[in-house]
Formats: structure tokens, C-alpha cells, sequence
């Protein structure tokens, strides 16, 4: 039974995909293009390009990052939703830094800048979880309520305090961007082309595949040996599982709830940096926003596992090159795509919550079965 | 002779791994009090949450008044006359009584609701039955009587003329008890038929008129109120004619490793617990015996630190630990065996070797820096598995897939392998099939004999005289009597349950 | 400098948050937590302005009322019967309601971000007090649809106090158990409760589009449905309180707007609510309190 | 839509665009860009091939895209909007080979010979007009302006607004207001109208936008109010509602059509220079617009309005681009 049991689980996240991809169809038929043939060119597309490989793994970092601050929530039994403010106040600290400090070699200021991003994210935090330990404010309103004053704090923090008025413009025509100061090249995060190069890979210039990627790829490892390994992924875990149990044990739960809380906002605030410090070099009004809903997405998918945080996150990466790919050469708009990704994320909670059913069914039956055999041999 | 209004007729229920009812033949006289009894998991519940329409039988058949009734869900139930007072009352907090009496049953005017005819008949409903019931109030302002009170308008307020209630008295303090019972008196007298289910023998000597009684899902008997008495009963309940004991050696009590002086503890302005002081030595088990909700729960929170006392002391072998974490008093060699096992004692979703290093895994022994040592553990989980004969496949496996028993001896090997010199358990055996129970109170023996201070809560008097050395009883929050088990009954300890502070000979008297 | 124009403007600004607000609460009551309002006023907004482009404003009106109730079925669908976390079920319908809009706009209108123009409801001069000096702003040329809503504000709040259905609804969100032992259809209610919200969000989209600004536009209602949340939680779940907070909120915003208080940059008006949001249930405020088993799912026992 | 994208012949000159954030349907900057495009592609018919995308709704893959369109051999490839600058100059720095052209932003040092023109445009001439078009038809002595988002862009369409009306009358009070600081600010007609209806509460009776979607926000509220307003970037009586037509004074154009369609001719024609366009009212890159609709409210103004371009393009009037020179510009029509 156990062992079909894990085989129903992970085929839950499959026929999720399924389904949605079948959703998918279903709009692509109603604007006439046939489906087929648009995931064909998806897939020819991503996969036999070495730039749409770089670049597929250069968009699902950002979302590596979102994946596991969500899911190190949700493995203390948080829902941080507050993943989209995180990062925006870990990116306008990080651009603060990286622009306002000057002279400093690139082996401290890029630490710097990073570490400035995870201190943000943790301020923006800080509030939510304290309010929740002290006061019992549910943490998912308070932080859909701080992502929005993030958004408008970073906001005036563009427009008002740091706008860089040293653009240039001619004769008064064109027009200044709205953003900050560009960052100074100490704080810049290189791309990986050079190490590359040295495994004989020749990546184009044009993709922006920087060294966040397998500090991704670290952090997720790093997180998965924490959870499974450490005393204190231990601690979270059980805190996650059952609070009351824990604080019976004599864990300190508000305690790690607290630091698990932080933590997963110091993750949040590496989110913009791949952006940030690897491709814009400013931070702007159009800087990218979503990657922390998205997170949740990712999170789930992955089924709050950290190693599976890596593919989900890959596997976002790989809907979003196709989408472009199948804007230009089939003429499907993206917001498929981005139905497809909603669709996903529905489909894969309803479709765990159908495995479980019948899982439990399934054993129900079976141990019924088994009592009726037991009296009726016993009598 | 008056005819049956209920009667059933191998009434069968099966839950995965257990048959809860099995071939149940019951039958209620119309206007009686009709008891039921049995041990925990004897399939009470079940049996009542299938004459209310919650449960479908598996097979057998139901006749109301000698007709043959499928009873499809609690609102047919309701409809033909059997209303059900649950145990987890049933209540709209927030809602009026009036609110709470008349939902799913509300009259309209105008598509408006008719609170006022409603608040009338509730008041007729009060008037009738001697219940005092303001119809106005928010339930959550009401205190645990009264509340129940609602529950029993509720069903009077459907017409029901069969109620049935599951252990109303295990949340009651003993003054809401006989005001319940008088209740029942005049219901019964006004010819409503009320079947109930206790463990309190005395109370269902005292109610009942006659008593059936359930053990492991069968029916051992039915008999007249007058006709028993508690050995009686209980020797039907269990199936053994001596009550349960175990065999302990003499032993003479060492130093006292748990002191607890002067303790309180207020919420609100009611006190949880009232100047309690007790003290445990190393070599002995002290009992603490009362009713469900009188402080003993309080009482364990608060020596293990998940709560703070009002005022004071505990003291672990003389050291003041008073207002420490749980961690910290787990620090001093303090154990503790949660009376819930599913809220407080296992994460149900993590590996049974996992729930066994709960709150121990930072011993040194267990640890490489930040990390686990986990072949360590898994060896140690394994040796645990053996020795305490916890039925498991592997240690790998979710501790949630284990039966009951098992998850409780998951709980005890963990707090007994941590080396304590103290051991607190709350209702060890709750909900524990014999052989369990048996393995467990071994233990807790076992315990006493290599010299550790237990103190054990227990709802199950029994359970309370066969191991304990000395026992106190709670009552009201206070610790009302201390008594060496040796010297004492269960008779004698239920009239301190019941908050008598005279002697017991009075008491009794009192009662006979 | 408040006068009457601005108090009409400030009105203008409270209908769609109230609306949505309004709808809130009969979801929350019931037990549900509805974080997908924001895209049920999107679709609301969209179907709308495609409904009113074709057949009129009324058509328009319903078109974006039961879009937001399409979409609220999904929700309840995924959160009463499959019992999935309220919370996640809405930000995919938050996400799904983006994507599907803006593709249908593509496809229907063949642009991405707005429709074209469309007529608006007749709008109304309210006899008598049109003629008050102060109060004639708020009482000439108004949207029917701003005299629906506040009656809709105490419609919600006989209906929740005074009948059966309120009753029950308010019983599945408190103690779903004690509902469902009574013979309460738990799965109904809160289905209800839902849908309810959703037709009540879309209304509010719909206003948006077809009455405020006569054409559909993406991203119009601006996190409005968050702000709504906001307000049902600032009002303590009730329809009064929830008109109170609405209208302080779609105050700050006609303030923000006519730069009334030229000092307070334009951002921090766009936190207000958010920031006293959360001074409310940071417990500042202790009195409000939500259904006691908001966010659950129920499942029956055996 | 996507029909006219024909995938043709390897000879074919293959024309790319990206638009701004909001993409087609803003009726206003947007559309006009995609007008221009669809002109030449008509005009040149088979000599040349086209095809447009849009970038996802937070606008971070642009870069992308228009690095797509090179990889896939387009000659030509146009930005739409200045949020495309760091864009353009980082691809086209990889695309030796390839033409871009960048509409209203600015990227330094370029020369004929870069692979990159700036299509700028002298939005302030335009806006002097409609602001002089505006005192004139006033009956209040008082107008109003609603900007989009207040950048330096935008902030040029209000200088020149003013400055037209303080020339004709310089007792005239202009009210000014900008719905955001964001790209948001351009679709949010409900604050457009409510900027609106404030303004003509205030007693302003001839409202200018430079809101992108969100002027439709201003037109309702002068069709609510029954006053006047005036469009911007394409002449927006024509795509307005009945309604909303004889509420429009006229509108502020500025030809971003024209600018696409003459940068594909010189393509085509094999005349593509990098540097810097610049389109003002000498040009006809700017004006204002006069259509049947309108034709009779603005006929009286007509005149005026014709001598002031002449002076503009002659040099006698300089309009000022920003609040500091339109400051000096008061002061010297005071004294
Ligand atoms: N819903 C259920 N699913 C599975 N097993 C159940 C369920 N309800 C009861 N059981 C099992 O059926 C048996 C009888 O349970 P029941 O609740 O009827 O006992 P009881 O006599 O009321 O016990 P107690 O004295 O503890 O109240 C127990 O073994 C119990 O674990
Ligand atoms: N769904 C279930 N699955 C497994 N076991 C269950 C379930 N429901 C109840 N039980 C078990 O049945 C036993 C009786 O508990 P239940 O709540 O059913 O009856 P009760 O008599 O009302 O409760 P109590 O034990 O508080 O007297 C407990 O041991 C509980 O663990
Ligand atoms: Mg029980
Ligand atoms: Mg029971």
C-alpha cells in the first residue's frame, strides 16, 4: 500500500502538469493554433538552443530563490506571502549600497550588497512574524498587506529620494528613466560565461546566466541538509508539524518560528538580486514584480521540497523562454502561458487533494476488508 | 411491561482495524434512563452516533417504536423523535441561545426571523423542565452547564422524545452534575426516554434505571439499576471479577525529586488552580485522581513550564525551576507523558525514529556540530522499537501510521530513554486496548522500581489504586485529599471527586 | 476644502472597494476565505465592458456579475469541495483571472489592455436633495449603481441578521460541525457564501468599467480587491463597518488625488490602507474578531 | 491580428517592433506606433515583411525580444518607448549589422553611422499650440492639465501647454496634476477622471491630457461635466465615442506613425541614418489635430494658432521644455 501510495503522491505533480497543459490546449484551440503542434515548437525551441538553455536557467533563479523562501515557510508551518515585498525592500536596500558606496574592492562590496538584500528582506519580515507571535495577525494578511506598502515605499524611494537626475538628455528631448542611481561595478554579480568557457561551453554574450544560479542551486542543497540533517532543521520541521507537540518537547517554538521566519525573508531578499546586480544594474519603477506569487507555485509544485524548489523552478523558467519563443514563432500570446502557470498551481492542489481520497479510500476498504475476514475466521 | 422505543438487532459498525459495535442487540423503554458503560473504545459512541443518524451500521437493524427505521442523517434523526446531546457541545459561540436553539429549525414572518415566537417557546420549554436559561445571552457567556442546558433545549425544541447524550457529566463540576440530574428526573417523569453514557458508575447507580453494558464492541448485559452495584458493574465492564491490579514490591521512598509548593493559577479572574502542594519521592508513584477539568491538566502545564503559575513553586530535587521553559525543566531530568497524545505527545507526520528523539535530540551523544547524528539515532530507534515491542514495520515510517497503543508506547519509550528521574504521565492509558494498558502500567512500575519520582493523572480510578503509593484527589483546582492508596477505596476517593471534604464514611452515607 | 465635489469623488472611489467588500463578507462568513476577489473584479471589469460594448449597460452590468460569480464557483469548487487551502486556490484565481482577461481581450477586441468605449447606465439627479447646496454634488448624477450599493450595504445586513439564510451562513463560518448536526447543508452555505462574493466582486469590476470609466481597461481595479479585504476586516465583518472603512479609505483616496494635502507624497496615500490594515489586526485594535473557523475546510466524520 | 505576419522570402526586408508595456489598443502611443507600421506594410506590400510582440505585463523579457527579432535576421528593429533604452543599446551593441530605432529615448554619442536612431519628438511645440488653442476657447479663465506619469517626458507636454496659454493670456490660471509615478499612471482612467472631474470642479472648463488610456478617464469626465478636453500623441476624435466627440477641442499630435513609417522608407529605400530624429512642428512630427469633428470649434482659433506655429518654426517664439525654462519663458513675456 506505502509503496503505491508514493507512487499515487508523485504522480499527483505529473497529472497536475497534465491537465493543465490539456487547459492550455483548450485556449490554444480557441484562437485556432493547434496545441500540438505550439508544444512542439516549445520544446524545439528551449531545448535546442544553448541561449534559450541559459536562459531558462538565468529566469528560474529568481524564482529558486522565491521557491524556497515559501516553502521554508510552509516547513514551520507559515505561509509567507509576503515574498513579493521582501524582495522588493531586499533590492532597494541592495541597490542602496551598491550605488551609495564607492571604493571598495568587489570582493567586499558585492558580499555587501548581497547581504543588504537579505537584510531587507528580513526587516520586511520581522513585522508580520512578531505581529503573529505576539498578537496572533494571521501572517498572510499581514504580509499581502506589506507587499503592498513595499511597492509603494520602494515607490517613492525611486521617484522622490534617489531618482538619478545625472541622466542625459539632448536638448531636452527623449526621456530620463525613473530609477535610481546605476549600481557601481564592485557591486555588479558576473556572469558565467568565463567559467563556462572553461568547461568548453560558448555561451552568447546576450544571456545573462550569472553566478545567483548555482548559488541557488547551493543555497537549496545547503537547505535541504539544514531540514533533514540539522538539529535545527530538526526543530523546524517539528514546529511545522505540530507547534503544541514541540513546545511539549521543549522546543523552543516561538523562537524558531521567528528565525525560520527570518530566514525564509532573508532567502526572499536574494529573489530581485539576479535581476538587480546580473542584468538591470538599476533599480527602476518597471523592475520585475510576481516572482514571489509565483514562489508559491513553485513551492507547492515542488511540494515544499528544497531539491524540488530546483526543477519547478527550472520548470517555470522553461514555460516562460517557451513563451517567448512561441510568440515569435507561433503567434500565441503570452498570457497563455500565464494561464497555464495559474492553471498549474490549481490543478496540482486539486489533484493532491483526489490522490489523498483515494489513497484513503483505498486503505479504508482494505482495512474493513481485513476485519470482516479476521471475525469471520475468529467466530 | 411498557414496549421498546428503540430497539436494535445486531447492530454491527467496523472501522478500519476495529469493530466498534458488533451485533449489538439493545432495547430502551420509552420514558426509562437507560445507561450505557464500558471501558474506552467499547464502542459507546459509535453506538449512539448510529442511533442519531452520524454513523450507518454495517449491518443490523434498527426498530423504532417496533418499526423498522433506516436512520439516514441527524436532521431524519431529529424528525423521528431522537435528538442527541454531544459531548463536544455543538454550539454557535457567538450566537444568542435563541440563535443557537433555533437554527436549521427557524420560523419566519415575512421572511423574517420570528425571534420572538422562538424566544417564546424556549422560555415555555425552560418553564417546563425547571431549566434556567436566559434565551438572550451569547452561548460563549455561559458557563459549561448552562451550555449543555442549551444543548438539551435544542433537542426539546425539535420535539425529540428520545435523548441521548454522551458522557455529559466528564465536563461538569459536581453541583452542575445534580442539576443536570434533576433535569433528567423530569424529563424522564414528563416521558421523554434518555439514554446516557458514563464511566462514573456511581452516577449511573444514582440516574439509570436500568444499565447496559458494552466491552469491546459487544453488549456483556443489560440490567436493572437496583439489581447491581459498582463491583458488579465494573466486573461486567472489565470481564474479570477483580479489578484490574498489578503486582508491585514494597519499597521504601527515597529523597522528594518534585515538590510543588503553593501553586495557583488564574485565568481571568477564575482560579485554574488553587494553592496546590504536593510532594513526589524518588521510589514512589503519586496518583492524582478527579474529575476531567478540575486543574489536573493545569496542574502538569504548569510544573512542566508550558505554563506560568499565578504564584508558587516548583521544585525539581530541591532546585527552583519555577517560570523555566519546557525545555529547561526538561533539562533537569523531567519527563512527561502529554494526556493527548495527537496534540501535544507525537508530530504526526514525521517518522516514528524521529518522534522518539523528540526533545532529546541535542544531547551530545546525538549531535556533530549543528548536525544530526543519524545512524546513531536510527540504531538507538531501532533498540527502542525492540524493547518496548512497538509494532512498526520500520522506524521510517510515519508515526501516524501506527495504531493507538503503539503511538503511546512510541510517547513512553521516548520519555523513559531520556534517563528522567522524574516522569509525569496524564492518562497513560487513555484509549489503550488491554494489553497495552498492561504494558504500559508495567512500565510506569518499572519506573518506580529503579528509583524515579512518578507522578501519573488519571481520569480512571481503577488505573489511580492500582499504581499509585499515594494519591491526592483534585477538585475545584484545589488538592482536596491525600490519601496512601493503601488506605483508601475508590469509594471513598469518588466523594472527595465530587468535592466532599469530610470523612469518607460520611460521605458514603451521604450517598447510600 | 472638503466639499462636496470631493465627497462625491471620495464616493465614486468607496463603491467598487465597498462592493467588493460587501461580498467579502458573505464569503467569510460562511467560512471561506476569498483572496481571488481581486481577479473576480477583473473578470467583472472585462465581461462587462463586453457585455455593455454589445447588448448595453444593464447587459454589462449582469455580464460582469456573473463573470465574478464563474470564477467564484471555481474558488468554491476548490476550497469546499476539494478542500484546498482557501488561500492558494485564490492567488491562482487571481493569476488565471489575469491571463484569461487580457487573452480574451486579445482575442475578442484584438488588443491587450482595453476595450472600446461603452455607454453607461443612465445616471440618476436624486430628487430634492439635488437641490440642497451642499449636499447637491453627491445627489446629482449619480450612478445607479452607487444607490444600489449602499442599499445592497443594508440589504447585506438584514440578510445576515434576519433570515434564515444569514443564520445559517453566519452558523457554517462560526461551528460548520454544530451546522451540520442540525441538518444545515454546510457544502451549500458555503458554496452560497462564495458565489455570493464573487457575483458581488464582478458588480464591482462591472462599476469600474462600465459605469466609472465607461471602457475596460487592464489593470483598473489596482489591487482594489485587497483593499476591500482590508476594509471587511476594518469593519469587523459586518456591512456597516465595512461601508465606514470603505469610505475612509475611498476618502484617503479622493484626497490622494485632489493633492488636498500637498505635503504627504502620493505613495503614502497609497499605503493607508494597508498600514491601518494591519494596525487592525496587529491588534491595535483589539475588538475585531473573525468567524471562528474562517479558513477552514470541513469534512464530515466517518 | 497576427495574419498580416507573413513568414515570406529570404529577399524580403523584415521589419520588427516591440511595444511598450500596454501594448496595441492604448489608443494613443501604442496604436500609433503599430499605424505606422501597418502604413508601410501596405505601402511596400511584398517588398517587405512584419511582425510585432509584446513583452510580458511587468516588461522584463524586452530586451529578449528584441534580441529574438535580431537572432531571426530582422533589418530593422523599433523600440517603442523609452523604457527600451538601456535595451536597445545593449543589443544593438551585439548586432553590429542590424538597425534599431528607439522612439523617445535618448542614448548618447550616436552618429550617422551608428546602428541605432533616436526618434525624438518636440512634444512642447505641439502642446504650445493646444495650450494657446485652450486660452482662446476658455470661458473661465482657467484650464487644466492631467499628465500620466510625471517624468521629464510628460513634464515637457505641460511646459508647452502652459506656455501656449500664458502667451495668448497671461492672466490665465492652468491647474496641473499627474495621475502617478508609475507606467501605471497610463492606463488608470479612473483616476483620470477623477483628476478631471476635479479640475473642472474647480472651476477649469478645457482639460489637456498626456495619459496615454488613461485621457478616456478625462473625456468622461468632460462629457459628465460637459466641458472640454483635449487628446493627445493620435487624434483622438477619432476613436472616441460619439459621446464623447463634441467634448474634444482637439488633440495634440504627435506622429510617432510618421516617425515608424519614414524610418522604414529610408530602410527600404536603403537610406536608414543612426543619430538622432527629431520631430517638431517644422516637420509635421507634432501639431494639432482638425477633423470634421471638430472642425467647427477650432475654426475661430485656426488663424491664431497657424501664426504661432509660423513663429515657433521660425524661431521667434522658443518653447520652453521644462518648469525651469518655462519659469525664464514667463518672466520674459511679463516683462
Ligand atoms: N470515526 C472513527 N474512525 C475510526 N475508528 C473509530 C472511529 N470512531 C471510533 N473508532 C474506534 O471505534 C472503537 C469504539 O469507539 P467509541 O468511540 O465508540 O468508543 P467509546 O466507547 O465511546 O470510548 P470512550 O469511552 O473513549 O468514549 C474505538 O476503538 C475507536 O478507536
Ligand atoms: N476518525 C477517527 N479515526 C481514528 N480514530 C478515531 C477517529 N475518531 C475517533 N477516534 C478514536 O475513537 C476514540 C473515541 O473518541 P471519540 O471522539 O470518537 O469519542 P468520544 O467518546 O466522543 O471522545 P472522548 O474520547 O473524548 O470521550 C478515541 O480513541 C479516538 O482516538
Ligand atoms: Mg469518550
Ligand atoms: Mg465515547
Amino acid at each position: 500500500m506505502s509503496y503505491r501510495r508514493r507512487l499515487l503522491e508523485l504522480a499527483a505533480p505529473l497529472l497536475a502538469l497534465l491537465f493543465a497543459l490539456l487547459v492550455g490546449g483548450i485556449f490554444l484551440l480557441a484562437i485556432g493554433k493547434d496545441p500540438l503542434q505550439v508544444y512542439l515548437t516549445m520544446f524545439r525551441f528551449n531545448l535546442s538552443r544553448l541561449d534559450s538553455i541559459g536562459s531558462i536557467l538565468y529566469k528560474s533563479t529568481p524564482l529558486i530563490f522565491s521557491g524556497l523562501a515559501v516553502a521554508v515557510g510552509f516547513r514551520v508551518g507559515l505561509f509567507n506571502i509576503g515574498v513579493e515585498g521582501q524582495y522588493f525592500i531586499g533590492a532597494l536596500l541592495a541597490s542602496i549600497v551598491g550605488f551609495s558606496l564607492h571604493g571598495l574592492p568587489v570582493w567586499i562590496h558585492l558580499p555587501l550588497v548581497v547581504l543588504a538584500g537579505m537584510l531587507g528582506g528580513m526587516l520586511w519580515a520581522w513585522l508580520p512574524i512578531v505581529l503573529k507571535l505576539r498578537r496572533g495577525a494571521h501572517e498572510v494578511i499581514t504580509t499581502i498587506m506589506m507587499n503592498h506598502i513595499a511597492y509603494a515605499l520602494v515607490l517613492f524611494f525611486i521617484t522622490s529620494v534617489f531618482l538619478d537626475t545625472e541622466q542625459e538628455m539632448v536638448k531636452g528631448l527623449g526621456s530620463p528613466q525613473v530609477r535610481m542611481p546605476k549600481l557601481l561595478e564592485t557591486a555588479r554579480m558576473p556572469t558565467m560565461h568565463g567559467f563556462l568557457e572553461t568547461l568548453g561551453i560558448e555561451l552568447p554574450r546576450h544571456v545573462y546566466l550569472n553566478w545567483f544560479f548555482p548559488l541557488g542551486i547551493l543555497l537549496a542543497v545547503a537547505l535541504f541538509v539544514m531540514l533533514w540533517r540539522a538539529a535545527y532543521g530538526y526543530e523546524l520541521r517539528a514546529v511545522g508539524g505540530n507547534p503544541a507537540a514541540a513546545e511539549t518537547a521543549g522546543i523552543n517554538t516561538q523562537r524558531t518560528m521567528l528565525s525560520a521566519f527570518l530566514l525564509s525573508g532573508a532567502l526572499a531578499g536574494l529573489v530581485g538580486l539576479s535581476d538587480l546586480l546580473g542584468y538591470f544594474g538599476y533599480l527602476d519603477i518597471d523592475f520585475p514584480k510576481g516572482y514571489g506569487f509565483t514562489g508559491i507555485a513553485v513551492a507547492l509544485l515542488a511540494r515544499n521540497s528544497m531539491l524540488g524548489v530546483i526543477l519547478t523552478a527550472i520548470l517555470f523558467g522553461f514555460l516562460r523562454r517557451g513563451a517567448e519563443g512561441v510568440q515569435a514563432f507561433e503567434g500565441v500570446p503570452m498570457d497563455t502561458i500565464v494561464i497555464l502557470e495559474g492553471v498549474i498551481i490549481l490543478s496540482i492542489v486539486v489533484a493532491v487533494q483526489i490522490v489523498n481520497w483515494y489513497v484513503r479510500r483505498q486503505e479504508k476498504l482494505m482495512k474493513r476488508r481485513q476485519v470482516t475476514m479476521e471475525r469471520a475466521g475468529g467466530d | 411491561m411498557p414496549s421498546p422505543v428503540i430497539e436494535t438487532i445486531g447492530l454491527t459498525k467496523a472501522f478500519p482495524g476495529v469493530v466498534a459495535n458488533d451485533r449489538i442487540d439493545l432495547e430502551i423503554r420509552a420514558g426509562e434512563i437507560h445507561a450505557i458503560v464500558g471501558e474506552n473504545g467499547a464502542g459507546k459512541s459509535t453506538l449512539m452516533r448510529i442511533l442519531c443518524g452520524l454513523y450507518q451500521p454495517d449491518l443490523g437493524e434498527i426498530r423504532l417504536r417496533g418499526v423498522p427505521t433506516v436512520i439516514r442523517d441527524p436532521r431524519h434523526a431529529i424528525k423521528l423523535g431522537i435528538g442527541m446531546v454531544h459531548q463536544h457541545f455543538m454550539l454557535v459561540d457567538r450566537f444568542t441561545v435563541t440563535e443557537n436553539v433555533i437554527l436549521g429549525a427557524e420560523g419566519t414572518r415575512w421572511g423574517r426571523l420570528d425571534r420572538r415566537a422562538a424566544r417564546r417557546r424556549i422560555l415555555e420549554i425552560c418553564d417546563r423542565y425547571g431549566f434556567d436559561l436566559d434565551p438572550d445571552l451569547a452561548v460563549e457567556e455561559l458557563s459549561v452547564g448552562q451550555q449543555q442546558r442549551v444543548e438539551i433545549v435544542k433537542v426539546l425544541y425539535r420535539g425529540a422524545d428520545i435523548i441521548i447524550m454522551d458522557e455529559p457529566t466528564a465536563v461538569l463540576v459536581p453541583q452542575e452534575v445534580q442539576e443536570l440530574f434533576d433535569n433528567l428526573r423530569r424529563l424522564a417523569k414528563s416521558g421523554k426516554t434518555i439514554i446516557f453514557i458514563s464511566h462514573k458508575l456511581d452516577e449511573v447507580l444514582d440516574i439509570a434505571d436500568r444499565i447496559t453494558v458494552l466491552r469491546g464492541g459487544r453488549k456483556v448485559g443489560t440490567v436493572k439499576a437496583q439489581e447491581t452495584d459498582r463491583r458488579g458493574l465494573a466486573e461486567m465492564m472489565v470481564g474479570r471479577p477483580v479489578l484490574f491490579s498489578v503486582d508491585k514490591e514494597e519499597r521504601a521512598p527515597g529523597e522528594p525529586l518534585l515538590k510543588v509548593e503553593g501553586l495557583s493559577l488564574k485565568s481571568g479572574e477564575r482560579y485554574l488552580l488553587r494553592d496546590v502542594s504536593l510532594e513526589v519521592r524518588g521510589g514512589e508513584i503519586y496518583g492524582i485522581a478527579g474529575v476531567e477539568g478540575n486543574g489536573q491538566t493545569e496542574l502538569v502545564e504548569v510544573i512542566m513550564g508550558l505554563r506560568r503559575p499565578t504564584t508558587g513553586r516548583i521544585l525539581l530535587a530541591a532546585q527552583d525551576v519555577t517560570g523555566l521553559p519546557v525545555g529547561r525543566v526538561r533539562g533537569h531530568g523531567v519527563s512527561f507523558v502529554p494526556e493527548d497524545r495527537h496534540r501535544r505527545g507525537l508530530i504526526l507526520n514525521m517518522t516514528v525514529w524521529e518522534n522518539l528523539f523528540l526533545g532529546r535530540h541535542r544531547a551530545r551523544r546525538l549531535t556533530a556540530g549543528p548536525l544530526l547524528r543519524r545512524i546513531v539515532m536510527l540504531g538507538e530507534a531501532d533498540e527502542l522499537v525492540q524493547e518496548y515491542d512497538i509494532r512498526v514495520g520500520s522506524t521510517g515510517q510515519p508515526v501516524s501510521s501506527l495504531s493507538g497503543g503503539n503511538q503511546q508506547k512510541v510517547i513512553l519509550a521516548r520519555e523513559l530513554a531520556g534517563q528522567p528521574r522524574v516522569i509525569i504521565a496524564s492518562q497513560p492509558t487513555r484509549g489503550l486496548d488491554v494489553g497495552a494498558i498492561e504494558f504500559v502500567r508495567q512500565r510506569l512500575i518499572a519506573a518506580r522500581a529503579a528509583g524515579l519520582a512518578v507522578l501519573i493523572v488519571s481520569a480512571d480510578l481503577e488505573e489511580v489504586l492500582a499504581l499509585s503509593d499515594r494519591i491526592g484527589v483534585m477538585y475545584g483546582g484545589r488538592l482536596v485529599k491525600e490519601v496512601a492508596a493503601s488506605e483508601t477505596t475508590a469509594q471513598e476517593l469518588g466523594m472527595y471527586m465530587l468535592g466532599s471534604t469530610t470523612g469518607a464514611k460520611e460521605a458514603r452515607d451521604h450517598v447510600l | 476644502m472638503i466639499g462636496g465635489e470631493m465627497l462625491a469623488s471620495a464616493i465614486r472611489m468607496t463603491i467598487p472597494i465597498l462592493l467588493t467588500a460587501l461580498g467579502a463578507i458573505h464569503a467569510e462568513r460562511s467560512g471561506i476565505v476569498n483572496i481571488g476577489l481581486e481577479g473576480m473584479m477583473i473578470v467583472g471589469s472585462f465581461w462587462a465592458a463586453f457585455g455593455a460594448y454589445h447588448y448595453g449597460p444593464l447587459a454589462g452590468l449582469l455580464f460582469g456579475i456573473m463573470a465574478g460569480g464563474a470564477l467564484a464557483l471555481v474558488h468554491a469548487a476548490a476550497t469546499v469541495t476539494f478542500r484546498v487551502d482557501h488561500i492558494v486556490s485564490g492567488v491562482a484565481l487571481n493569476i488565471i483571472a489575469y491571463g484569461t482577461t487580457r487573452f480574451a481581450s486579445l482575442s475578442i477586441f484584438d488588443r491587450a489592455t482595453t476595450s472600446p468605449h461603452v455607454q453607461s447606465l443612465p445616471a440618476i439627479d436624486i430628487p430634492v436633495l439635488d437641490r440642497l447646496p451642499l449636499i447637491a454634488p453627491l445627489a446629482s448624477n449619480v450612478s445607479p449603481v452607487v444607490i444600489l450599493t449602499f442599499a445592497l450595504v443594508f440589504l447585506t445586513r438584514w440578510v445576515l441578521s434576519e433570515t434564515t439564510f444569514g443564520l445559517r451562513l453566519r452558523a457554517v463560518g462560526e461551528n460548520p460541525q454544530a451546522a451540520d448536526t442540525l441538518g444545515v447543508n454546510v457544502f451549500a452555505m458555503r458554496y452560497a457564501g462564495v458565489i455570493i462574493s464573487g457575483l458581488f466582486a464582478g458588480l464591482a469590476g462591472a462599476y469600474l468599467a462600465v459605469e466609472h470609466t465607461g471602457m475596460y481597461v487592464e489593470g483598473m481595479t489596482q489591487g482594489k480587491g485587497f483593499i476591500a479585504l482590508a476594509a471587511m476586516i476594518f469593519g469587523n465583518w459586518g456591512p456597516i463597518g465595512a461601508m465606514g472603512a470603505s469610505l475612509l479609505f475611498g476618502l484617503s483616496e479622493a484626497l490622494a488625488l485632489r493633492q488636498v494635502v500637498e505635503f504627504i507624497p502620493y505613495e503614502f496615500f497609497k499605503m493607508l490602507p494597508y498600514v491601518l490594515t494591519i494596525i487592525v489586526v496587529g491588534g491595535i485594535v483589539q475588538r475585531s474578531r473573525p468567524p471562528a473557523a474562517v479558513g477552514t475546510s470541513y469534512e464530515r466524520g466517518e | 491580428g497576427q495574419a498580416d505576419q507573413a513568414g515570406g522570402g529570404e529577399d524580403k526586408l523584415k521589419v520588427g517592433l516591440v511595444f511598450d508595456v500596454g501594448g496595441r489598443g492604448d489608443l494613443s502611443f501604442n496604436d500609433m506606433a503599430y499605424e505606422g507600421l501597418n502604413r508601410a506594410a501596405e505601402e511596400f506590400g511584398d517588398r517587405i515583411e512584419v511582425k510585432y510582440l509584446e513583452p510580458t505585463g511587468g516588461g522584463e523579457n524586452r530586451e529578449e525580444l528584441l534580441r529574438m527579432l535580431a537572432e531571426e535576421g530582422y533589418d530593422l528593429i523599433f523600440g517603442v518607448g523609452f523604457l527600451f533604452t538601456e535595451h536597445i543599446q545593449k543589443v544593438a551593441a551585439e548586432f553590429p549589422d542590424t538597425h534599431f530605432a528607439l522612439i523617445d529615448g535618448y542614448i548618447a554619442d550616436l552618429t550617422e553611422d551608428s546602428n541605432v536612431v533616436c526618434l525624438l519628438f518636440k512634444e512642447h511645440e505641439g502642446s504650445f499650440l493646444v495650450g494657446a488653442a485652450a486660452a482662446l476657447a476658455t470661458e473661465t479663465n482657467k484650464i487644466g492639465f492631467v499628465g500620466g506619469m510625471q517624468i521629464p517626458l510628460i513634464e515637457r507636454f505641460e511646459a508647452g501647454y502652459h506656455a501656449g496659454a500664458k502667451y495668448i493670456n497671461p492672466d490665465i490660471e492652468v491647474l496641473v496634476d499627474y495621475i502617478g509615478t508609475t507606467s501605471e499612471a497610463f492606463k488608470d482612467p479612473f483616476k483620470g477622471k477623477e483628476l478631471a472631474m476635479a479640475q473642472y470642479d474647480a472651476g477649469a472648463d478645457i482639460v489637456y491630457h498626456a495619459s496615454g488610456a488613461s485621457g478616456t478617464g478625462v473625456f468622461e469626465a468632460a462629457v459628465a461635466k460637459d466641458k472640454l478636453a483635449i487628446g493627445v500623441d493620435a487624434d483622438q476624435s477619432l476613436t472616441a465615442s460619439e459621446e464623447q466627440r463634441p467634448h474634444i477641442l482637439t488633440s495634440m499630435l504627435k506622429r510617432v506613425d510618421v516617425a515608424v513609417y519614414n524610418i522604414i522608407a529610408a530602410e527600404v529605400k536603403g537610406e536608414y541614418k543612426g543619430g538622432y530624429h527629431i520631430f517638431g512642428l517644422a516637420d509635421d512630427g507634432v501639431g494639432y489635430a482638425v477633423n470634421e469633428y471638430n472642425e467647427a470649434m477650432i475654426e475661430p482659433y485656426k488663424a491664431k494658432l497657424e501664426e504661432l506655429k509660423q513663429k515657433i518654426i521660425s524661431g521667434e517664439i522658443v518653447v520652453p521644455v521644462n518648469n525651469a525654462e518655462l519659469e525664464q519663458f514667463l518672466q520674459d513675456l511679463g516683462s
